[in-house]
């Protein structure tokens, strides 16, 4: 009995925790939330009490947590923010403190809230006009007789604009690959040093499996140095070979591991 | 050729006999035959182009406005070029011609009113505004669509690039100039067209100043929102 | 032609008429904008679906027809359909209707954004960014076309000519100036440019680019991209 009711209620607080993850996705980030949230006050966006506000913000955060939502960073640092917002809003100021007061940060929430409203009816006003190809139109049979041929060639700026990205584009590409001319990979390395162990009888620096042309360049030399000391390990871990290396910063020497 | 007397009638029983209404009359049926054979919203400067030489297109298309009042089509203004169009209270008639668009998202539709309302914007004060950023995909559709374009580089660090409405925005929206947005006196009057630095962080912003001062050659909507 | 003085008895009395005459004033309203909007000719019947129920629409078309006689444009007759069409004597406004447009080929295309964008620029230049040869015919019709010209000569050995892009250029590109052009990261942050760049390679070419354009004087933009 005791079981089906936890039972129940596990499934309500679930339906209530789905509920406002749909709630935080239909938002368009923290201040699309406090837009909303500002509606509860049925005020005019001028009036508005920005603590009040923070505080509901703060309470819609913490009960998101609670349920253990994941929130995006920005609702994290708006709920920082208007904290210590709130904590200047109720504070009494501190005239040694430099930088804006609190009521100038608060005035300012409720002029981007406004702002951001304001937008939105304006957007909604733009679509509600009436519009070209749904309510009036343009003239159905255009003229384009052709009588005198005469060829002109167009282009829009946005051809311009893609076509001098395509030639950017590839343009970036290049650089990429001369640089991969100074890099001796992994696996080129493993492959040589795979190839060449076998013929090593005692222990030699791994220096000395550079290859040729490797050694002067020090970019390349660099590049080749230490991807055959990785490939090293790599084959010490095969157990193909065995390192070593006698001091700090002494050459490190390999050889073949006989079985 | 009958034409040029029964013109010269229509002219006199219309506008009460201009001392010069034959030729005018004339004119006026040019921008009239002009205006019908295209779709695309023609300037005053293409008209004089393609008319004999010495008419006077803007008178004409003043007799001609007026000819068209209250008509099935009408004469409309969309930025400095003229077209004709069904008058809107007959679209109902129309369903057949009527294309089906996207349907905008609504991150689109704001970011379209703020470039519309705050133009020149950049995308960082966009996304200021929105307290959101703007996907690549929103801005890459209004410019798709040519009711957005790349305006004049905004001078201040980093010289970022700014976004205004295109002549297709206005002739879509039905809208003469970007002034006859609604509601742009009041939203102006309320100062939300301002672009209002956070407090305490000041510098970053506020080079919005800046341009309207740098804005003073012709052309450009920028100066729209500077004056008054 | 006995039809116009009929019609225009016609139209007095509908017009004088208290009852019928708004009624068939909007039907012609009604009629003038399907015509206008249709991209082919209506027959009655089709007029007939499409307005409200209990419309004459052939006397609507014959009252159209009246009103726009001797007009830049007339309503005509093709087979059982009608159509509004510019009136015939008016065909030579025409003329700039019947230019064929074509794309620019894409290395022009190409040749006009470096040049736009690095300008002033040689050939050698031109090529060496495309990667290819410039064909003499591309720089040609580019110079036909008005949209670039020869700039200063560069003082290198060879004395090569530059190319500089002209003010039909700006005009027909909506541009102010060529530095409102913008910038690779503006292009991709709008969704253009359809490849990306391998990592950490990108930034590099923008930064040059934000770097240059700090500079103010307003002629050219080479300082913009010859750091490149």
């Amino acid at each position: 009995m005791s079981n089906a009711t936890t039972f129940e209620s596990d499934v309500s607080d679930r339906l209530a925790a789905e509920a406002l993850i749909v709630d935080v996705d239909g938002f368009e980030g923290p201040l699309d939330l406090l837009l909303t949230l500002s509606r509860t006050q049925k005020v005019d966006l001028r009036q508005i009490s920005v603590l009040a506000l923070a505080q509901q913000y703060l309470a819609f955060i913490h009960k998101a947590r609670d349920l253990r939502l994941e929130l995006a960073a920005d609702y994290l640092v708006m709920a920082a923010w208007l904290a210590f917002l709130k904590s200047r809003l109720l504070l009494p100021p501190d005239p040694s403190e430099d930088g804006p007061s609190g009521e100038e940060l608060a005035a300012h929430l409720a002029f981007q809230l406004e702002r951001l409203s304001a937008m939105r009816e304006a957007a909604a006003k733009l679509m509600a006009r009436d519009q070209l190809a749904r309510d009036f139109f343009a003239r159905g049979i255009t003229e384009d007789v052709t009588r005198t041929r005469r060829v002109t060639y167009t282009a829009t700026l946005l051809d311009l604009m893609q076509g001098y990205a395509r030639i950017r584009t590839k343009d970036e590409f290049r650089p990429f690959v001369l640089d991969r001319e100074k890099i001796f990979t992994m696996e080129e390395a493993l492959g040589r040093l795979r190839g060449l162990i076998g013929f090593a009888g005692d222990w030699t620096d791994i220096l000395s499996y550079l290859p040729d042309g490797w050694e002067i360049d020090p970019a390349k030399r660099r590049s080749a140095t230490a991807s055959t000391f990785a490939a090293s390990l790599e084959l010490a871990k095969e157990g193909k070979i065995e390192m070593r290396q006698g001091d700090v910063f002494s050459p490190i020497q390999i050889r073949k591991r006989d079985r | 050729m009958s034409e040029p007397s029964t013109d010269a009638q229509a002219v006199e029983t219309a506008e009460e006999s201009l001392f010069d209404a034959p030729l005018m009359a004339e004119q006026e049926r040019m921008v009239e035959a002009i205006l019908f054979a295209t779709a695309d919203p023609v300037t005053v400067t293409e008209l004089e182009g393609r008319m004999p030489h010495g008419c006077d297109p803007a008178e004409a298309l003043a007799y001609l406005r007026k000819r068209y009042d209250g008509r099935g089509v009408s004469l409309v203004k969309i930025g400095d070029a003229w077209a004709l169009r069904t008058a809107p209270d007959l679209g109902f008639l129309m369903q057949k011609e009527t294309v089906e668009t996207r349907k905008l998202s609504r991150a689109a539709v704001e970011t379209l009113a703020i470039v519309a309302y705050h133009q020149p914007v950049t995308r960082a004060e966009i996304e200021e505004i929105r307290g959101v950023s703007v996907s690549r995909g929103t801005v890459d559709q209004l410019i798709e669509l040519e009711w957005i374009r790349f305006g004049r580089r905004r001078m201040t660090p980093g010289r970022p690039v700014t976004f205004v409405v295109t002549q297709d925005f206005l002739d879509h929206f039905g809208l003469e100039s970007a002034r006859d947005l609604p509601g742009l006196q009041e939203l102006r009057s309320a100062g939300l067209l301002e672009s209002r630095p956070a407090p305490g962080m000041g510098d970053a912003v506020v080079d919005e100043d800046d341009d309207g001062s740098e804005s003073d050659d012709d052309g450009d909507q920028s100066e729209l929102f500077d004056e008054t």
